[in-house]
């Protein structure tokens, strides 16, 4: 039940809306997960979290195909408390601070959509900017706790696009951040695999999953994603995907076993070459060992 | 704090009023003072990081304790010894952290003698247990700071060229007691390009400094403990590379880590690095296949015991990413030039701020506060508004 | 083991768990009536009783007890048994055979819908939420002025328990009623006003969300004397603890016997009303912190810590108010007195006047931790460990002696005499000591007649 | 015949029996009280003299402990 000193957890859902790909789905006739279903489950997911303890915390990130939105909570000036009396709000059976945190979701997403039509759709999405300030934000949540409470923290990435090869080096700075402030960063990936995501759950200790039917969403959401580090080593959950760490050869990009690296750039090759492409230093030619001649040994007398 | 050499000894500056710097603001309090000396330390420190030289990214590093009987001295609670081997036990952990792909051995200097505690290796669990096992010893007799100089030298001297080659002393004691001419040892460290850097626990010792400044390293005496602790910290990022390290194409291994699994067939096999431990740890189908000589290890980075390739995964070098594309400094914008109606909020961490001067990137224009600002720099080495906007994003992937 | 003649009752307040496997099945049926009170009730369960939950939530049919078994690694298999008993305790779940044969467990129907509304929405505003909102109130009140106000109020009653009449109004009969009832103050006839009990010392020690949780379980065990339904009265109260601070409610769509609830609760200071037929009320910082009064987490932060306890026994209390004095002279000799401090030693004497008292040292431990200074609080622990070492010790120097009351029975003429009487006294759990090799024991004085019945009968079966 | 007494069973630690039983030989508290010794850390005493016991055991107490803090 309450051990000594009380612990709450935070939460960082960060949700691509990358405009191509939820487009796509929507014209499939019966959309198999349309965005707004998603949305709603993602709702039912941060309702139960905060339903789980009275301190725990979430906050939610839109990773757009063009910038990252940071969605809930709101800014809002530090001496105004946040008692906003919006009249729209309809007055049923919900927990207040769940209801008022949906409409305000609700409300950022509607904008966010309308806002940029005019955007060229790419159809991957910059997730290393929103992991970045999603960790900016648990590093401010961190001093900002009261004393005498435990906060662990942890990142959910909802994923649907693919992954953007250039974000390499910033999603590794972040997830290196991530593992020295020991927050965890799952992945619920929607539809194409993601080579980046499954490296970062790796490396801190996340779970990631692919999930086979995107339409029971929900379902995967509260049995493997709801749980806290702390109470899933005693929950039964899916195994850890293998991954591969194999590095990728700068000049044909394909995954090597054995490769040279440069020792000023570290940039890799899959073969020889007299000049590093990446920092132009050339490299003194190492010729095989010479066969030095065998001295013949002199008969000791 | 530590005075750079060309100014001369303190006590020859002429008199600082230092008690003026703090002044009282209009209600007589002197928070406001401290908090921008606060600010401005904090500035300084990230505005000294020297930017676009080439740096050596592979080290290879001596560590030389000094375990004289001045070690025993209490001035650094609880004794400088037990102090000194804590602050160097994180500072291991934060080495292995900046330079995954670097090597680290411990010599020890006492009774006029040096003794290797530990080679040349790339586990920092290895040498952190060994530090743990130099609590217990005693601190006796007197140091020889040349026998432990040439004991390094005779190990780096093998070294490849292209690797930097180091040696950080932590020297408490004023005396050395050495068998021959330590000037004989000075020139020979000179010529084989070491790196001498050196920790004074007690006073300026003058062979300490001149063997520092002619083999381009840095020495600092400590003042307490914290201030030693950051001298430590100073060491951990690497170096500029010194002219004549020449670069090359180092051969290196990426082992593929199967976890194993009878589904998978892979067979339980002894791993290479606990061959020698009698429990049963080593003994798994899980771990790393060298793929030269598909000799087991458990964990990365090693050098390949049969086949002497060095092993390491991706993420070991992506972690050094971050010294070679440092993030350019954010530029310094006073609050006045935002019009004084408007709210400003951090982009990062969506505080309002409120301090004096806010943070902008040139390239992404974004406003970051000053906790944002130095957490950006300093841990996360990548800024959230570039990294989320497409034509920074692009511009930047100079490589992969 | 009887409890020994001279330990005083320690004051057991119960959390909500305990409370509620008190109260009779069906008021649980009515009480999950409420999104409120699932949600209260949720929050007490333990960890992986959450889980379960969750994952039954929105699942119609049973689910078999061996696929829920499965769900827990078997590291963990404790764990599981502790939730699952307490799940069943609490009738969230009940067995239900599957059509295979199998059993199986399904959520309580009106558990699982209160939860779903107060999940996604749906079903009938909570009361004090009418449907139209209110006109916004032209006096309303800051968090400040409700948080005065609370403390103000909650004080008096403290204030009329330590018998100072520092609290400006008095306190209505309800409360003393409620204070007798509850064993924290007794009436010795010929005398006009309660005088505290040893239990109440212990529980104006308490923090405050614990002490007003107590309180108000005291107030509703004796709801039905007040001709007030106790389901109406807790879900209201769990309602309160789940509204927003500085937000004000409506009254209208209140049943009668919530609104004479409601008035208690005004003099109580869970709830600000400016004047009694006024149709809003304004929940206090009191009646929120009353969910972590539930499950006895001690973050009381609305209120500063005043305490600095020194290494050397000295107190110095950055208090002005009489009631918090008091309090500490409970314990310690009080020394000096300033404007905004007051200085106290903490010595031996004192301490053992409290422990005479029937406060516990552990008490005097937490009033100090709960109430420590931010210094204090900020680095390391917030009592030196040598005070509270100390206060125990001397706990435990007055604990020497266990003194039992009981009758000794000795010089058994046989061996089997003596195992069979003593069999039977240890059935009966009135033995109090034996000793095999001396044919000694000792029976608790409510036991011995008992006893002596059933050796006159061994007596006559035995030589007849 | 079984032999039936009533009265107060004391557990304590051995120090502190003794500490009774040397109260009983001298007649410390008025006349002896103690009806069995009964083990290391138990004895059987009369229920009359356990309000002067009390007094005498604090008095012990205060005996053995100094005054921490002078004022």
């Amino acid at each position: 039940m309450a051990d000594s000193t009380s612990t709450c957890s935070l939460v960082v859902i960060i949700l691509d809306t990358n405009p191509a790909w939820w487009g796509r789905q929507s014209n499939h006739g019966n959309p198999k997960l349309s965005l707004s279903k998603c949305v709603d489950s993602l709702m039912t997911f941060a309702n139960s979290h905060l339903m789980m303890n009275h301190l725990n915390k979430i906050a939610f990130i839109a990773a757009h195909s063009n910038f990252s939105h940071f969605m809930y909570p709101k800014r809002q000036q530090r001496e105004v408390t946040d008692i906003d009396t919006n009249i729209g709000e309809i007055n049923d059976g919900k927990y207040e601070l769940f209801d008022r945190m949906n409409n305000q979701i609700k409300d950022e997403i509607k904008s966010l959509v309308l806002k940029n039509m005019e955007v060229e759709f790419e159809n991957d999405s910059l997730i290393a900017g929103a992991l970045s300030m999603a960790l900016c934000y648990i590093h401010r949540m961190e001093k900002e706790k009261p004393i005498g409470v435990k906060m662990t923290s942890r990142v959910l990435v909802v994923k649907a696009s693919e992954d953007n090869p250039a974000q390499y080096m910033n999603l590794m700075n972040t997830v290196f951040t991530a593992q020295k402030q020991n927050v965890v960063i799952d992945a619920c990936i929607l539809d194409n695999d993601s080579g980046l995501l499954q490296q970062a759950c790796d490396i801190t200790g996340g779970v990631y999953l692919k999930i086979p039917q995107p339409q029971g969403m929900l379902q995967y959401l509260l049995w493997v994603y709801l749980p806290d580090p702390s109470t899933r080593e005693q929950l039964t959950l899916p195994a850890r995907v293998q991954v591969d760490y194999r590095a990728a050869c700068f000049c044909h990009r394909n995954l090597i076993d054995i490769g040279y690296v440069c020792s000023v750039c570290l940039s890799i090759f899959c073969s020889f070459s007299p000049i590093c492409s990446t920092c132009q230093t050339t490299f003194k030619i190492i010729a095989p060992p010479k066969l030095t001649k065998k001295k013949s040994k002199k008969p000791t007398t | 704090m530590a005075d750079d050499d060309d100014k001369g000894y303190r006590w020859e500056t002429e008199y600082e009023k230092t008690w003026e710097v703090l002044q009282e603001d209009a209600e007589g309090s002197l928070q406001t003072s401290i908090d921008d000396m606060l600010h401005k330390a904090k500035r300084r420190k990230l505005l000294e990081k020297i930017t676009n030289v080439r740096l050596g990214m592979m080290r290879h590093l001596f560590i030389i304790i000094d375990m004289s009987v001045s070690m025993g001295d209490q001035d650094l609670k609880p004794t400088r010894l037990i102090c000194s081997l804590k602050l160097l036990e994180s500072f291991i952990e934060e080495y292995f952290d900046q330079n995954p792909i670097s090597q680290l051995g411990i010599i020890v200097t006492k009774n006029k003698r040096a003794e290797k505690i530990t080679e040349l290796g790339g586990n920092p669990r290895r040498h952190i247990s060994a530090l743990q096992k130099l609590k217990e010893r005693a601190c006796q007799g007197e140091p020889s700071l040349q026998n432990s100089l040439e004991l390094a030298l005779q190990t780096l001297r093998h070294m490849p060229s292209h690797a930097s080659r180091e040696i950080l002393t932590i020297y408490g004691s004023l005396t050395t007691c050495d068998p021959g001419d330590i000037v004989e040892t000075l020139k020979i460290l000179k010529d084989a390009h070491v790196r001498c850097s050196m920790v004074g626990l007690a006073a300026e010792v003058r062979i300490c400094k001149k063997i520092c400044s002619d083999t381009h390293g840095k020495y600092t005496v400590i003042l307490d403990e914290s201030h030693f602790k950051d001298l430590l910290n100073q060491h951990t990022s690497p170096p500029p590379a010194m002219m004549n390290t020449e670069s090359s194409l180092i051969r290196m291994g990426f082992p593929h880590q199967n976890l194993g699994g009878d589904r998978t067939g892979h067979k339980p096999s002894m791993c290479m690095c606990h061959l020698d431990s009698k429990t049963v740890e080593g003994f798994s189908t899980t771990g790393y296949f060298c793929p030269q000589c598909k000799s087991k290890y458990c964990e990365l980075p090693v050098e390949c015991k049969s086949c002497g390739l060095t092993l390491v995964s991706a993420p070991h070098l992506a972690r050094s990413y971050h010294h070679l594309f440092p993030l350019d400094q954010s530029k310094e914008v006073p609050i006045t030039d935002f019009d004084p109606g408007q709210h400003i909020f951090c982009s990062a961490c969506q505080i309002e701020i409120q301090e004096q001067s806010v943070y902008q990137c040139k390239k992404c224009k974004c406003i970051y506060c000053i906790d944002c600002d130095i957490f950006i720099h300093e841990t996360l080495h990548s800024c959230p508004g570039c990294s989320s906007s497409r034509q920074t994003q692009t511009a930047e992937a100079v490589f992969v | 083991m009887a409890n020994s003649l001279f330990s005083t009752r320690t004051l057991d307040c119960k959390d909500l768990h305990v409370y509620l496997k008190t109260l009779p099945s069906h008021i649980l049926d009515r009480l999950y009536n409420h999104p409120a009170t699932c949600l209260a009730v949720f929050r007490e369960l333990p960890e992986i009783g959450k889980h379960y939950v969750m994952r039954l939530l929105f699942v119609e049919q049973p689910v078999s007890q061996a696929v829920i078994g499965l769900w827990i690694n078997n590291r963990h298999i404790n764990e599981h048994h502790i939730c699952t008993r307490a799940l069943s305790d609490l009738r969230i779940w009940y067995e239900q055979p599957l059509p295979g044969g199998m059993q199986g467990w399904i959520l309580n129907s009106t558990f699982k819908t209160n939860m779903k509304t107060a999940l996604l929405g749906g079903g009938e505003p909570w009361t004090g939420r009418g449907a139209v909102p209110l006109p916004s109130d032209k006096n309303s009140k800051d968090v400040e002025f409700l948080d005065k106000y609370a403390v103000e109020r909650w004080e008096c009653v403290l204030h009329f328990m330590v018998g100072s009449n520092e609290g400006k109004d008095g306190i209505s009969g309800d409360t003393i009623e409620v204070l007798k009832h509850s064993g924290l103050m007794k009436l010795e006839e010929g005398e006009p006003m309660p005088f505290i009990t040893p239990g109440g010392f212990q529980f104006l020690l308490m923090d405050t969300p614990s002490q007003i949780w107590f309180f108000m379980l005291q107030y509703l065990d004796m709801v039905d004397s007040r001709g007030l339904d106790l389901v109406e009265c807790l879900s209201f109260l769990f309602q309160l603890s789940f509204s927003t601070l500085g937000k004000d409610y409506s009254t209208e769509s209140m049943s009668e016997g919530q609104q004479r609830f409601l008035q208690h609760l005004r003099e109580f200071g869970l709830v600000y009303q400016r004047k009694r037929k006024e149709k809003r009320y304004y929940p206090t910082r009191l009646a929120i912190n009353l969910a972590s009064g539930l499950s006895s987490i001690t973050s009381d932060s609305n209120r500063k810590g005043f305490i600095v306890v020194e290494t050397n026994y000295r107190i110095y209390a950055y208090t002005d108010s009489p009631l918090n004095i008091a309090l500490l002279a409970l314990f310690s000799e009080m020394l000096y007195r300033f404007p905004n401090m007051a200085v106290a030693n903490l010595t031996r004497d004192s301490v053992r006047a409290a422990l005479i008292r029937g406060i516990t040292a552990e008490q005097i431990i937490s009033f100090l931790r709960t109430r420590a200074h931010q210094e204090m609080a900020k680095e390391g622990p917030a009592l030196p460990p040598t005070i509270i070492d100390q206060i125990r010790l001397w706990e435990l120097e007055r604990d020497r002696f266990k003194f039992n009351d009981g009758v000794l029975y000795s010089q058994f003429l046989s061996q089997g005499d003596f195992e069979k009487l003593r069999d039977y006294a240890k059935d009966l759990g009135v033995l109090v000591w034996d000793n095999n090799q001396k044919r000694v024991m000792v029976v608790s004085r409510a036991g011995h007649d008992t006893v002596k019945k059933y050796w006159k009968q061994l007596k006559q079966s035995g030589n007849s | 015949m079984v032999n039936v007494m009533k009265g107060i069973l004391v557990e304590c630690d051995p120090a502190m029996k003794q500490f009774l039983l040397h109260m009983d030989e001298t007649e410390g508290l008025g006349r002896k009280f103690v009806i069995q010794d009964l083990d290391e850390t138990h004895i059987f005493i009369s229920a009359e003299i356990l309000p002067v016991l009390r007094d005498r055991i604090d008095d012990l107490m205060d005996k053995l402990s100094f005054p921490l803090n002078e004022k």
